[in-house]
C-alpha cells in the first residue's frame, strides 16, 4: 500500500466505524458496533504508526490528497485533502493511539452503560474529526475539524444526558469554543482578503514578502501577519482551553472519563498548539502575535497549576493540570521553540491519558465516586492502577535527571520548554523571562498537586465506606460551590441499575481490558521522551520536521536552549521536589492538614479553590448580560417599541381615526350638507389663494 | 336711473325675501317669501331686458313649484315649531361660512371689471327681434336636442312622482268604465229568495 | 350704471342666502329644498346677466333649462319628502338618521 | 426546451383542476376522497420536482445568462417573459424540494377543509416558481404579490390559536412593503419605457432616481426577508402556522426577498445599492446579534427557530450587499441552506406538536429517552442552525461572512458574534427539549419517528449534509452568473 | 352637418328614448309583464351600446353632442351595465313583491341621461344629462317605497344631489359667463392663453358639482347612507355607470374644456383624491355594513380614478377608463353577491352575516374574495390591473406632486386592505351562524360572471380593453 492509501484509510476508518456504530448500533448490537469501532481505530492506529515510522526513519516526503472540492468561489479555494508532513505525522499517531486505547479502555469502563454504541460512534467520529483537522491542508478543513471536535467534545460531554450539569458542561464547551471559532473565523478570513489564498501551500511562501503589511481592520490600522495570527490564537484559545476562555475544561469533566482522556486531555485541547506551530511561518513574522502567545500561555500555565492546588475532584485536578500544561506548550510556541511545544504535545498526550485513564480507574474501583477527600488508602486495592498513576505523575511532574539525560517522557518536553523559555529570554528579553519564571513556579505547584492527587488517592487512611450516604447527599447539594455554572456532582451514572453506591462494596481493581490500555501508555510516558527527544527537539528536529515546522533566520531558541545554565537545567528538579515534599507534609505527614486547611476556607484558598471566580464573573457579565438584553431586545424592543409603534400601534391608530371618521358620517343631511360646503369654500379659499 | 332705482329696489327685495325664506318660523310663511322672491326676480330679469325668462320664472316657479311646495307643506302634518329649535345654535358656524363664501364669490364677481367680460359691459339691445323670438331661434337650432331631454327630464320626474307616492288601496273601489259599460242585466242583477228568518249570506 | 358686477352680487348674495339655509334649517327639509331653490335662482340671475352682457342668448336658454330641471326637481324631491313622510311620519331632519357612521 | 419554464411553474396547477374535479364529481368528503386529494397533490408536487430537476440537469452552468427564455407580448408593452439564471434556478429547485415534503409533513396533521389546503399549497407553488422565473417586473409582480393570499389563508385557517393576528399582520406588513415596490416597479417602466428585466439590467437608472427605487424595493424585500426591524411578522406568522405552512415561510418565501435583491437591487440600482450598503450592513449585523439574543430568551419553539431565521437572514442580506463574488455565493448558498435547515426544524416542531399539541419549550424535556432518531434528527438540524462545518449552515454563513469582510471588517466581526449567540440559543434549546429526563408525565409515551416521518426527514438529512460537504455542486451552478452579477456591480459602482 | 346626421349621431340615444317611451305605454296598459319588459329593455340597451360602438364619429347638434371613441367606449360600458342592472333588479323587485314596470323604464331613461353625459359637448348638455340620470337615480333609491331605509337615502341622495347640481350650475354659470361661451371648444380657446380667476372659480365649482356625482370627498357624504339605504340591485348599478358616466365626464369637461388650465386643476384633483383615497380607507375600518364597507371602498377607489385624471396626461385618461371600467365589474359583481344572498329571507349585510360563507356558498364566497382582494389591488385581479394603469400613469408624469399622491395613495390602500382582508378572513375562518336562503339565479350568474372576470378573464380582456381604452383616451386630445 501506499502512503496516500494508508493515510486515507488512516482517515476514513474511523469515520466508517462511527457511521455503522451510530446508525445501525442498535440493530447490530453492542459488541458488535464496540468491536467494529475499536477494530478499525485499531488499524488506524497500526497504519499510523506504520506512516509515523516511514516519516521518522523512511524518509517519506510530505505529500498532500486532495479528495474533493469543498468551497470554490474565486481564489476561495478548499479541498477536502489529507495533508502529510512532520507534524500531522506526529498527530496522527498521537490521535490514534490514544484513541484506540481509549476505545479499548471503554470496553472495560463503560460495559455497564446502556448506550454503548453510541459512545462508540462519538468517540470514532470525534476521531475522524480529529483526524481531518489535523490532515488539513487548508483553513477551511482546518476549521472543519476544529469545530467538528468542538462537536463530538459537545456529545460526549452530554453523553449523560439525563444528567442537568452534563448538558450544561456540553453546552459550555461548545459555546466557548465558538468564542474562540469567532475569532479563528475573522483570522481566517483576515488570512484570506490579505493573502488570496487559504491554502497553506500557497500561503505561507507568501508571508515573508507581506510581513511588514499594514491592515485595516475594525477601525484600526494593524500590523497585518500580528492580527491574522492574534485572531487564529484566539480561535486556539478556546480550542485548548487557554486563560480567559479555560472555563469550560474543568466542566467538561462531567463526559465519561475516557472521553476526559482522549478529548480533554490528549488531542483536541492540544489542536490549538497544533494549530500554532502549522502556522509557524506566519507566528515567525508576528512577533507581537508570539508575545501575546507567550503571556497567555505563561498565564494559563499558572493559573491553572493554582486552581489545582485546592481542588478536590480528582478529574477537575488532573483537568486544571492539562489546563496548566497546555499553558507550557502554548508559550514555548511563542518563544519560537514549536518544536518543544510539539514535542510536549506528544509526551503529554500519554501521560496525560493515562493519569485521566488511571483516575477513571480509580473512579470505576470506587463505585463512582470522585471527590478525592473520600479515597485514600487504595494503593492495596488497585495496586496496577496505583503503579501506573505514580508512573504518570513522575512524567508530569517532569522527574529526570538533567545530568544524565534520563527521565520520564515529561522530563524531556517540559524541560526543553523551560530551558527555550530561558534562552528566548536571554536572546530576545522581554515576555520570555516572564515565561521562564513562571515556568519554573508552575513546576513546583505541578509537582505539588499532582503528589497531592497520589497520596490523597492512594495513602494515608481509607475514608471511604464509612458515610457514604452522607457522601452521596453531599455530592448532590454541594454547599461550596455558590454558582449554578459549576454545579458538580460528584458521581458518574454509569449504570441504571443497583450498582451505584455500593456501601458494602470494597474498592476493586479495574479488569484487564482497562489495565492493558493504562500499561501502553505508562509504557510511553516513560519511553516517549528517550527516544523520541532527538528527533523533536534534538539534533535531529531539522530532519525530523522537514519542513513543516518553520523557523525564522533569527530565531535560535532551540539551539540555545541546549546550552543554557545549568541552574535552569536542574531548576525543575528543584522545585518539583520541593512541591513533593510539601504535598508529602501535608498530605502523608500531617495527614489532615490539608482539609483543615480547606475548612478554614482562607481567602487565598477560597480565590482558587473557586477558580479565580472566573465562571462568577462570566455568570455575572456575559450570561446575565445575555439573558437581559435578549429579555430588553424582546419584549422592550419587539414587544414595545417595533410592535407598539409599528404594525399594532399603527393598526390601532388606523381604527381610531376610522372610528372617528365615522363618527363624522352622522346621518344628518345638513351635516353632509355642510362638510359638502367646507370643501366648497375650502377648494376655493384655496383656488383664490393659489391662482389669483 | 329708474333703472337704478328699480334694479336696488328689486334686489333689495329678492335677498330680503331670500333671507326670509330661510328665517322663517313657518314653512307657509317661507314658501310666501320663496314667491316674493322669485317675483322680484323676474322684475330683475325685466331690468335686463330678458322678459320671456321673467315671464317663464314666474309661470314656472310661482305657479309650478312653489305652488308644488305649498301643497306639501299643507299636506304633511308636520309639526313646525318643533322644526324650529336649535336654529340659533347653528347661526354662527353657518354665518361664518356663508360669509366666507359670499366674500369669495363677490371677489369674483368684482373680477368682472379687473378680469374683464369678452364682450360688452352693457346689456343688449334686441334690435329687430323681440327677446322670445331671439331664444325660439336658438332654442329651436341648436339646442333642440337638449329641448327633447328636458322633455325627458320632465318625463322622469314624472314618473318618478308617479311610482314614489302613487298608492293602490286594496280597500278602495274605483270606477272601471269598461266593466260599467260593458254590465247587462244579467250580470247586473240576481234574484235571490230569501228564507224568513235567515238574511242574505251573500 | 347698474353693470353686470351688480347683478353677479346679488346672485352671490342669494346663492349664499341659499347655502346659509342649507345648514342652519337644522330640522325643516322643507326649507333645505327652498333654499336649493334659492341657489338656483341665483344660478338663473347669474346666466341671465351673462346672457344679456354678452350679447349671447344662450345664456337664457340655459336659464330656462334650468328653470325646466328646477320643477322637474322640485316634483321628485317632494315625492320623495312624501315617500319619507309616509314611512316616518315626519319629516325632522334630525331623524334622518337611521344610517350613519 | 421551450416552455420547460411554464411547464414546472403551472404544472401544480394542474394538481389544482384535477382537485376541483375531483370535487365536482364528489362533493362529499369522506376519507377516500380526502386520501385521493392528498395523493394528487404528492404527485403533482413530485411532478414538479422531477421538472425542475430536469431543468436543472439541462441547465448550462457556463452560460451566466438567462435560459430556456420564453417571451410572449401581452398588453400594455407588458410581455409574458420567463426564463432563468444560476441565481434564480436553484430557487425553483429549492421551492420544488420542499413542495412535496410539506405535503407529506401535512398528510395526517391537516384534517380539516383538505382539498382547500392542498389548492393552497399547490397555488402557492406556482406562484413562487413564478417568482423565480419571471422576466417581467409585473409579472414578477404577480407572482410575488399574490403569493400572500395563499400563504394568508394558511395562516388563516390552518394556524393556531392567535392565527387571525398572526394572518393579518403578515398580509398587511407585506404589502405595505410591496406597494412601495409597485411603484418603484411603475416608475422604472415610465422611465426606462420597457418592463423587461434583462433590458431593465442594462438600463442606467439616474443616481437621484436609483436611490429613491432601491428604497422602494428595500422596503419591499427588507419586509420579505424579513431584516429588523421589520421582522416582528416573522415570529408570529411561524407560531400560528400549520408545519408545512412554517416550511414554505421559513424555506422559500423570505427567500423571495433576497432573490429580489439580486435580480434587482445589485444590478439595476448599483450606486444606490452601494450607496446603502452602510445602512444594509448596519440592520443586517443588528438583526444578527439582536434576534439571536431574543431567540435565545424564547418560550415558544416555534418562534426561537423563527427569530433564528431572522438572524440567519441577516448573513444573507449582508452577503448580497457586500456585492462580491464570495459574498453573493454564500448568501445565495445561506438561503438554500436556510430554506432546507429551518424547513427541518420546523418539521422537527412539527413532529413533536402532532403528538402534544403544545409548542411550549417548558413542557417538553428528555425526548431523547424515548424518540432517540428523533433527538439524532433534531440535533442534525439544531448544529445546522448553528453553522457547524459538515452542514450547510456553516457553508453560507463563512462564506457570507468572508465576503463582508472584504467591504466591511466591522460588519465581519459583529456578525461574527452571531455565531456565538447561534450556539447559545440553538443549544439550549435542544437540550431543554431532548436532553435530560422524562419529567412532564404526558411524555411517557410519545412515539419516535414512523415511517412517513423518516421519509420525510431523510432528503432534508442528505440535503444538509450534502451541501455542507460539497458545497461546490451548488458553486458551480451559480458561479458563472454570479460573477456577472458582481462584476457588472463592481463595474458600475466603479470599486 | 345636417339634422339626419346629427341625429346618426345620437343614434343609441334615441334607440333610449324611444324604447323608454315605448315601453312605458306597453307597460301602462301591461305592467304586468315585467319579464318582457325587462328583456325588451335589455335589448334596448344592447342594441344601444351596439349603435354606439359601430356608429359614425363627430360633433352634431352644433357641439352639444360628441360622438367619438371616448363616448362609445364609455357608452358601451354603462349601456350594459345598466342592462345587468335591469337584470339584477328586476327580479329582486319582483322577489319583494314590488312589481314596478317603471324600473327598467327609469334605468333606461338614467342610461341615457348617462350616455348624455358621456357625449356631452357643452356645459347645456352636461347639465342636462347629469340631471336626467341624477333624477333618475333619485328616484331608484327611493324606489322601495315601503322601506324607510330606502327613503331616507333617497332624501338624502336627493337634497345633496341638487345642492351639488346647483354648485355644478353656478359653476358653469361662471364659466359661461367669464368665458363667454357654453361650448367645451370654444372655452378651451378662451383658457388656453390663461385662465381668468372668474373662469378658474367656476370651474372649482364644477369640479365640486362633479365630485359630488363620481362621490369624491369631500363631496362623498351621501355615498355611505345612500349604499346602506338603497336597494341592494340599485347600488349595484348606482356604483358602477353613473360613476363611469360622470368621470368621462370629468374628463371631457377638464381635457377639452380645461387643457389650458391643467395645472390648476390638477392640483384641486389631487387634493380630491388624496382625500377621497384616505377617507375611504380609514372611514372603511370600523364600518360593519358591508353596504357601506363598500360605499367607503368605492370613495377610495374613485380616488385613484381622479388621480389618474389629475395626471392630466392621455395615459392617465386611458388609466381611468381602464379603472372605471373593471372597478364598475367588480362593484356589479360584488353587490350581486349581496343581492343573493339572505338568511330566512333577511338580506347579508353585515360582515357578521357572512361568517362561514366559504363553506356555505363557495362560489359566492370564492366570488366575493375575488372581489374584495381586487379592490384591495392584489395582482392578479382586475382591482390590480386598475391600480396598475392608474399609478403608471400618475408616476409617469413625473411631477413630484403627483408622484407624491400616488405613493400616499398606495399606501392608503395599504389601510383600506384590512377591511378587504376582515371580509376573507370571516368567511374563510369563521363558522357560519345557519344555512343561507337558496340563491337567486340571475344574481348568482351575474356575480360568478364578474368573478371569473376579475380573474382570470382579465388577464385576457385587458388584450382587447388595453387598446379600446387607449383609443378613447387618445379622443380627449391630451398630450401624451
Amino acid at each position: 500500500m501506499t502512503p496516500q492509501s494508508l493515510i486515507t484509510t488512516v482517515v476514513f476508518a474511523p469515520l466508517i466505524g462511527a457511521i455503522v456504530a451510530g446508525l445501525f448500533g442498535r440493530r447490530i448490537g453492542n459488541v458488535a458496533s464496540q468491536s467494529i469501532t475499536t477494530g478499525l481505530l485499531l488499524l488506524s492506529a497500526v497504519l499510523s504508526w506504520t506512516i509515523f515510522s516511514q516519516w521518522t526513519w523512511g524518509g517519506l516526503e510530505p505529500f498532500t490528497i486532495k479528495l474533493l472540492p469543498f468551497i470554490n468561489i474565486g481564489d476561495f479555494q478548499s479541498n477536502w485533502s489529507i495533508r502529510l508532513d512532520g507534524l500531522s505525522a506526529v498527530m496522527l499517531v498521537v490521535v490514534t493511539s490514544v484513541s484506540s486505547l481509549v476505545h479499548v479502555y471503554s470496553w472495560g469502563y463503560m460495559a455497564e452503560d446502556d448506550s454503548k454504541p453510541r459512545f462508540f460512534a462519538y468517540l470514532s467520529l470525534f476521531t475522524f474529526a480529529m483526524l481531518a483537522l489535523v490532515t488539513a491542508a487548508d483553513f477551511m478543513q482546518l476549521f472543519f475539524g476544529w469545530e467538528g471536535v468542538g462537536l463530538a467534545s459537545y456529545l460526549l460531554i452530554g453523553f449523560w444526558f439525563k444528567k442537568p450539569t452534563a448538558n450544561a458542561a456540553s453546552i459550555k464547551a461548545f459555546v466557548v469554543n465558538r468564542v474562540g471559532d469567532f475569532g479563528f473565523a475573522l483570522g481566517i478570513m483576515t488570512v484570506y482578503w490579505m493573502f488570496g489564498t487559504i491554502q497553506f501551500a500557497e500561503l505561507f511562501p507568501k508571508i515573508p514578502t507581506m510581513a511588514n503589511e499594514g491592515w485595516w481592520f475594525a477601525g484600526s490600522y494593524w500590523h497585518a501577519v500580528d492580527l491574522a495570527c492574534a485572531l487564529l490564537f484566539v480561535g486556539a484559545m478556546g480550542k485548548s482551553a487557554q486563560f480567559f476562555l479555560h472555563t469550560w475544561l474543568p466542566d467538561a469533566m462531567e463526559g465519561p472519563t475516557p472521553v476526559s482522556a482522549l478529548i480533554h486531555a490528549a488531542t483536541m485541547v492540544t489542536a490549538g498548539v497544533y494549530m500554532v506551530c502549522l502556522l509557524s511561518p506566519m507566528f515567525e513574522y508576528a512577533p507581537y502575535a508570539k508575545q501575546i502567545v507567550t503571556v497567555i500561555g505563561a498565564v494559563t500555565a499558572l493559573f491553572a497549576a493554582t486552581v489545582g492546588l485546592a481542588q478536590n475532584d480528582i478529574k477537575r485536578v488532573i483537568a486544571y493540570s492539562t489546563c496548566s500544561q497546555l499553558g507550557y506548550m502554548f508559550f514555548a510556541a511563542g518563544v519560537g521553540a514549536y518544536q518543544a511545544a510539539m514535542f510536549h504535545l506528544f509526551t503529554h498526550a500519554f501521560f496525560k491519558a493515562l493519569l485521566f485513564l488511571g483516575a477513571g480507574s480509580v473512579i470505576h474501583g470506587m463505585h463512582h465516586e470522585q471527590d478525592m477527600r473520600k479515597m485514600g488508602a487504595l494503593w492495596k486495592y488497585l495496586p496496577v492502577t496505583y503503579a501506573v498513576m505514580t508512573i504518570g505523575t513522575l512524567a508530569i511532574t517532569g522527574f529526570g535527571l538533567p545530568n544524565l539525560h534520563l527521565g520520564f517522557a515529561g522530563f524531556y518536553s517540559k524541560d526543553t520548554i523551560i530551558e527555550s523559555a530561558f534562552a528566548a529570554g536571554q536572546l530576545y528579553g522581554g515576555v520570555a523571562y516572564f515565561a521562564f519564571v513562571v515556568s519554573i513556579f508552575a513546576a513546583g505547584l505541578t509537582a505539588f498537586y499532582s503528589w497531592r492527587l497520589a497520596f490523597m488517592t492512594f495513602h494515608g487512611t481509607a475514608k471511604w465506606g464509612h458515610h457514604d450516604d452522607h457522601a452521596h447527599a453531599h455530592g448532590h447539594a454541594h454547599d461550596d460551590h455558590a454558582s449554578s455554572a459549576q454545579i458538580e456532582t460528584h458521581d458518574e451514572p454509569l449504570a441504571d441499575h443497583d450498582h451505584g453506591h455500593g456501601h458494602d462494596h470494597k474498592p476493586h481493581e479495574s479488569p484487564v481490558i482497562m489495565l492493558v490500555p493504562l500499561l501502553l501508555l505508562a509504557f510511553g510516558a516513560i519511553a516517549a521522551g528517550y527516544v523520541f527527544v532527538d528527533h523533536f527537539v534534538g539534533e535531529g528536529w531539522h530532519e525530523f520536521w522537514r519542513g513543516a515546522i518553520f523557523n525564522a533566520v533569527d530565531n535560535h531558541v532551540l539551539e540555545h536552549a541546549h546550552h543554557v545554565p545549568t541552574w535552569v537545567k536542574w531548576a525543575p528538579l528543584a522545585v518539583s521536589a520541593v512541591g513533593f515534599a510539601s504535598a508529602y507534609y501535608v498530605y502523608i505527614m500531617r495527614e489532615g492538614m490539608g482539609a483543615a486547611l480547606a475548612a478554614r476556607k482562607g481567602p487565598l484558598w477560597t480565590f482558587l479553590y473557586n477558580k479565580w471566580f472566573f465562571d462568577e464573573i462570566y455568570e455575572a457579565t456575559f450570561v446575565r448580560a445575555t439573558k437581559f438584553l435578549g429579555d430588553l431586545f424582546w419584549k422592550g424592543g419587539d414587544q414595545k417599541i417595533i410592535d407598539g409603534l409599528g404594525p399594532n400601534g399603527v393598526s390601532a391608530l388606523s381604527y381610531a381615526i376610522g372610528r372617528r371618521a365615522g363618527r363624522l358620517q352622522t346621518g344628518y343631511v345638513y351635516h353632509y350638507a355642510f362638510v359638502m360646503l367646507l370643501g366648497v369654500a375650502g377648494l376655493l379659499s384655496y383656488a383664490l389663494w393659489a391662482w389669483a | 336711473m329708474a333703472l337704478a332705482i328699480a334694479f336696488y329696489l328689486l334686489a333689495a327685495v329678492t335677498v330680503g325675501a331670500g333671507f326670509g325664506v330661510v328665517s322663517s318660523r313657518n314653512p307657509v310663511h317661507s314658501v310666501l317669501f320663496l314667491i316674493l322672491s322669485f317675483f322680484s326676480a323676474a322684475g330683475l330679469f325685466v331690468t335686463m331686458g330678458a322678459e320671456f325668462l321673467a315671464m317663464l320664472l314666474v309661470v314656472v316657479y310661482v305657479g309650478a313649484v312653489a305652488v308644488l311646495f305649498l301643497f306639501v307643506v299643507m299636506m304633511l302634518d308636520v309639526d313646525f315649531a318643533a322644526l324650529r329649535q336649535g336654529f340659533a345654535r347653528y347661526m354662527p358656524l353657518g354665518g361664518l361660512v356663508a360669509g366666507i363664501l359670499a366674500i369669495e364669490m363677490i371677489v369674483v364677481a368684482t373680477a368682472v371689471a379687473t378680469g374683464g367680460t369678452p364682450k360688452a359691459d352693457t346689456p343688449q339691445v334686441y334690435g329687430d327681434v323681440s327677446n322670445i323670438e331671439a331664444i325660439g331661434r336658438v332654442l329651436y337650432t341648436d339646442y333642440v336636442y337638449f329641448f327633447q331631454a328636458a322633455g325627458l327630464v320632465l318625463l322622469v320626474a314624472m314618473i318618478g312622482a308617479i311610482v314614489l307616492t302613487l298608492r293602490h288601496k286594496p280597500g278602495v273601489r274605483r270606477q272601471v268604465i269598461v266593466d260599467q259599460v260593458a254590465r247587462t242585466p244579467k250580470t247586473g242583477m240576481r234574484v235571490v229568495q230569501i228564507k224568513p228568518g235567515q238574511g242574505i249570506d251573500q | 350704471m347698474i353693470g353686470l358686477t351688480h347683478y353677479l352680487a346679488v346672485a352671490a348674495i342669494l346663492f349664499t342666502i341659499g347655502v346659509f339655509g342649507i345648514f342652519v334649517n337644522r330640522k325643516n327639509i322643507i326649507v333645505i329644498l327652498m333654499s336649493i331653490e334659492l341657489i338656483l335662482l341665483a344660478v338663473n340671475i347669474n346666466l341671465v346677466a351673462f346672457s344679456v352682457y354678452l350679447h349671447d342668448v344662450v345664456g337664457q336658454i340655459y336659464a330656462m333649462f334650468v328653470l325646466t330641471v328646477a320643477a322637474a326637481e322640485a316634483a321628485v324631491g317632494l315625492a320623495i319628502l312624501v315617500t319619507f313622510f309616509r314611512n316616518r311620519g315626519d319629516i325632522s331632519v334630525d331623524d334622518v338618521s337611521m344610517m350613519k357612521g | 426546451m421551450t416552455g420547460i419554464l411554464s411547464l414546472t411553474t403551472f404544472t401544480p396547477l394542474i394538481g389544482v383542476a384535477a382537485i376541483l374535479l375531483l370535487r365536482a364529481f364528489r362533493s362529499h368528503e369522506d376519507a377516500q376522497t380526502i386520501n385521493a386529494v392528498k395523493w394528487i397533490t404528492l404527485v403533482t408536487t413530485l411532478a414538479t420536482f422531477a421538472l425542475s430537476v430536469l431543468l436543472v440537469m439541462q441547465y448550462d452552468p457556463a452560460n451566466p445568462g438567462f435560459q430556456f427564455v420564453e417571451d410572449h407580448p401581452w398588453f400594455a408593452g407588458l410581455h409574458y417573459r420567463m426564463g432563468v439564471d444560476g441565481i434564480s434556478i436553484l430557487f425553483v429547485l429549492l421551492t420544488a424540494f420542499l413542495m412535496p415534503i410539506c405535503i407529506a409533513a401535512s398528510w395526517f396533521s391537516i384534517d380539516k377543509r383538505v382539498p382547500a389546503y392542498m389548492i393552497a399549497f399547490l397555488v402557492l407553488e406556482t406562484l413562487v416558481i413564478g417568482v423565480f422565473c419571471a422576466l417581467d417586473l409585473v409579472l414578477f409582480y404577480l407572482f410575488f404579490e399574490f403569493g400572500l393570499v395563499p400563504m394568508f389563508l394558511i395562516i388563516g385557517i390552518w394556524g393556531g390559536k392567535n392565527r387571525v393576528y398572526a394572518a393579518y399582520k403578515f398580509f398587511l406588513y407585506t404589502l405595505l412593503g410591496s406597494v412601495l415596490m409597485l411603484a418603484a416597479i411603475l416608475v422604472m417602466i415610465s422611465v426606462a419605457g420597457t418592463s423587461s428585466i434583462p433590458e431593465l439590467m442594462n438600463y442606467k437608472f439616474d443616481e437621484h432616481l436609483q436611490t429613491w427605487l432601491w428604497l422602494a424595493f428595500f422596503a419591499s424585500f427588507a419586509v420579505k426577508m424579513p431584516m429588523w426591524p421589520v421582522h416582528t411578522w416573522l415570529p408570529d406568522a411561524h407560531v400560528e402556522a400549520p408545519t408545512a405552512g412554517s416550511v414554505i415561510l421559513a424555506g422559500i418565501l423570505l427567500k423571495m426577498g433576497g432573490y429580489g435583491f439580486l435580480r434587482f437591487s445589485l444590478p439595476m440600482f448599483p450606486q444606490a445599492s452601494d450607496l446603502f450598503t452602510p445602512l444594509v450592513f448596519a440592520l443586517s449585523v443588528i438583526a444578527v446579534v439582536y434576534t439571536s439574543l431574543v431567540a435565545f430568551r424564547q418560550t415558544d419553539i416555534k418562534k426561537l427557530i423563527a427569530y433564528s431565521s431572522v438572524a440567519h437572514m441577516g448573513f444573507v442580506t449582508m452577503g448580497i450587499f457586500a456585492g462580491n463574488a464570495i459574498g453573493v455565493q454564500g448568501a445565495i448558498f445561506q438561503m438554500l441552506s436556510h430554506g432546507v435547515i429551518s424547513g427541518a426544524l420546523f418539521l422537527c416542531v412539527g413532529v413533536v406538536y402532532d403528538r402534544m399539541h403544545t409548542r411550549e419549550i417548558a413542557f417538553y424535556g428528555g425526548l431523547v429517552n424515548r424518540m432517540p432518531w428523533y433527538a439524532a434528527t433534531f440535533l442534525l438540524f439544531t448544529m445546522g442552525n448553528v453553522g457547524l462545518p459538515g452542514t450547510s449552515g456553516f457553508i453560507g454563513e463563512i462564506t457570507t461572512m468572508v465576503g463582508v469582510y472584504e467591504i466591511s471588517t466591522w460588519t465581519a466581526v459583529v456578525a461574527a458574534t452571531g455565531v456565538i449567540f447561534s450556539a447559545v440559543y440553538a443549544l439550549t434549546l435542544y437540550k431543554r427539549v431532548v436532553f435530560g429526563e422524562i419529567t412532564n408525565p404526558a411524555l411517557a409515551d410519545i412515539t419516535d419517528l414512523d415511517w412517513r416521518e423518516v421519509a420525510i426527514f431523510a432528503p432534508l438529512i442528505a440535503m444538509t449534509l450534502y451541501l455542507g460537504v460539497y458545497p461546490a455542486a451548488v458553486f458551480d451552478l451559480t458561479q458563472a452568473s454570479v460573477d456577472n452579477l458582481a462584476a457588472a456591480y463592481r463595474a458600475a459602482i466603479g470599486g | 352637418m345636417t339634422f339626419s346626421q346629427d341625429l346618426a349621431l345620437a343614434a343609441p340615444e334615441l334607440i333610449l328614448a324611444i324604447g323608454a317611451l315605448g315601453l312605458l305605454v306597453v307597460g301602462a296598459f301591461a305592467p304586468r309583464a315585467t319579464t318582457a319588459l325587462m328583456l325588451a329593455s335589455i335589448g334596448a340597451l344592447i342594441l344601444a351600446a351596439w349603435a354606439a360602438a359601430v356608429g359614425p364619429i363627430g360633433r352634431g347638434f352644433s357641439g352639444g353632442l360628441i360622438a367619438d371613441n371616448a363616448s362609445a367606449f364609455a357608452k358601451v360600458a354603462i349601456y350594459l351595465a345598466s342592462a345587468v342592472a335591469i337584470l339584477l333588479g328586476q327580479k329582486w323587485f319582483e322577489r319583494k313583491a314590488i312589481r314596478n314596470f317603471e324600473f327598467p323604464i327609469l334605468i333606461l331613461l338614467a342610461a341615457l341621461g348617462m350616455g348624455m353625459m358621456a357625449s356631452a359637448g357643452d356645459l347645456i348638455s352636461l347639465y342636462m344629462g347629469v340631471e336626467l340620470h341624477s333624477l333618475a337615480l333619485y328616484v331608484l333609491a327611493a324606489m322601495h317605497r315601503e322601506d324607510a331605509k330606502a327613503s331616507e337615502a333617497g332624501l338624502k341622495y336627493f337634497v345633496l344631489g341638487a345642492l351639488s347640481s346647483g354648485l355644478l350650475l353656478y359653476g358653469a354659470s361662471l364659466i359661461y359667463g367669464f368665458a363667454g361661451s357654453t361650448k367645451f371648444d370654444e372655452i378651451a380657446a378662451v383658457v388656453q392663453g390663461g385662465a381668468s380667476t372668474g373662469v378658474l372659480f367656476g370651474l372649482v365649482f364644477l369640479i365640486c358639482g362633479l365630485a359630488f356625482k363620481v362621490s369624491a370627498a369631500p363631496f362623498h357624504m351621501w355615498t355611505p347612507d345612500v349604499y346602506e339605504g338603497a336597494p341592494t340591485p340599485v347600488v349595484a348599478f348606482f356604483a358602477g355607470a353613473p360613476k363611469l358616466a360622470a368621470m368621462v365626464l370629468f374628463a371631457r369637461v377638464l381635457a377639452e374644456g380645461f387643457a389650458g388650465a391643467a395645472d390648476q386643476w390638477r392640483q384641486v384633483l389631487v387634493l380630491i383624491a388624496l382625500l377621497s383615497i384616505f377617507v375611504g380607507a380609514f372611514a372603511g375600518l370600523a364600518q360593519t355594513n358591508l353596504k357601506r364597507l363598500w360605499a367607503y371602498s368605492s370613495i377610495a377607489n374613485v380616488g385613484y380614478a381622479v388621480l389618474g385624471l389629475a395626471s392630466g396626461s392621455s395615459e392617465g385618461m386611458q388609466a381611468m377608463l381602464v379603472f372605471m371600467v373593471l372597478y364598475m365589474i367588480d362593484v356589479t359583481g360584488f353587490f350581486a353577491c349581496l343581492t343573493a344572498l339572505s338568511r330566512n329571507g333577511r338580506p347579508m349585510e353585515t360582515i357578521g352575516d357572512m361568517a362561514g360563507l366559504f363553506k356555505e356558498r363557495p362560489g359566492i364566497a370564492l366570488a366575493m374574495t375575488a372581489f374584495s382582494l381586487s379592490a384591495l389591488g392584489l395582482p392578479p385581479f382586475s382591482g390590480f390591473w386598475a391600480k396598475f394603469y392608474v399609478f403608471k400613469a400618475a408616476l409617469g408624469v413625473g411631477e413630484p406632486m403627483i408622484v407624491i399622491a400616488a405613493v400616499l395613495g398606495l399606501v392608503g390602500s395599504v389601510v383600506a386592505a384590512f377591511y378587504y382582508l376582515r371580509l376573507i378572513k370571516v368567511m374563510w375562518f369563521d363558522t357560519a351562524p345557519g344555512q343561507t336562503d337558496a340563491l337567486p339565479r340571475e344574481a348568482q350568474v351575474v356575480a360568478i360572471s364578474a368573478a371569473l372576470f376579475s380573474f382570470p378573464v382579465v388577464m385576457g380582456a385587458l388584450i382587447f380593453l388595453d387598446p379600446a381604452a387607449k383609443a378613447a383616451a387618445a379622443a380627449f386630445g391630451l398630450a401624451s
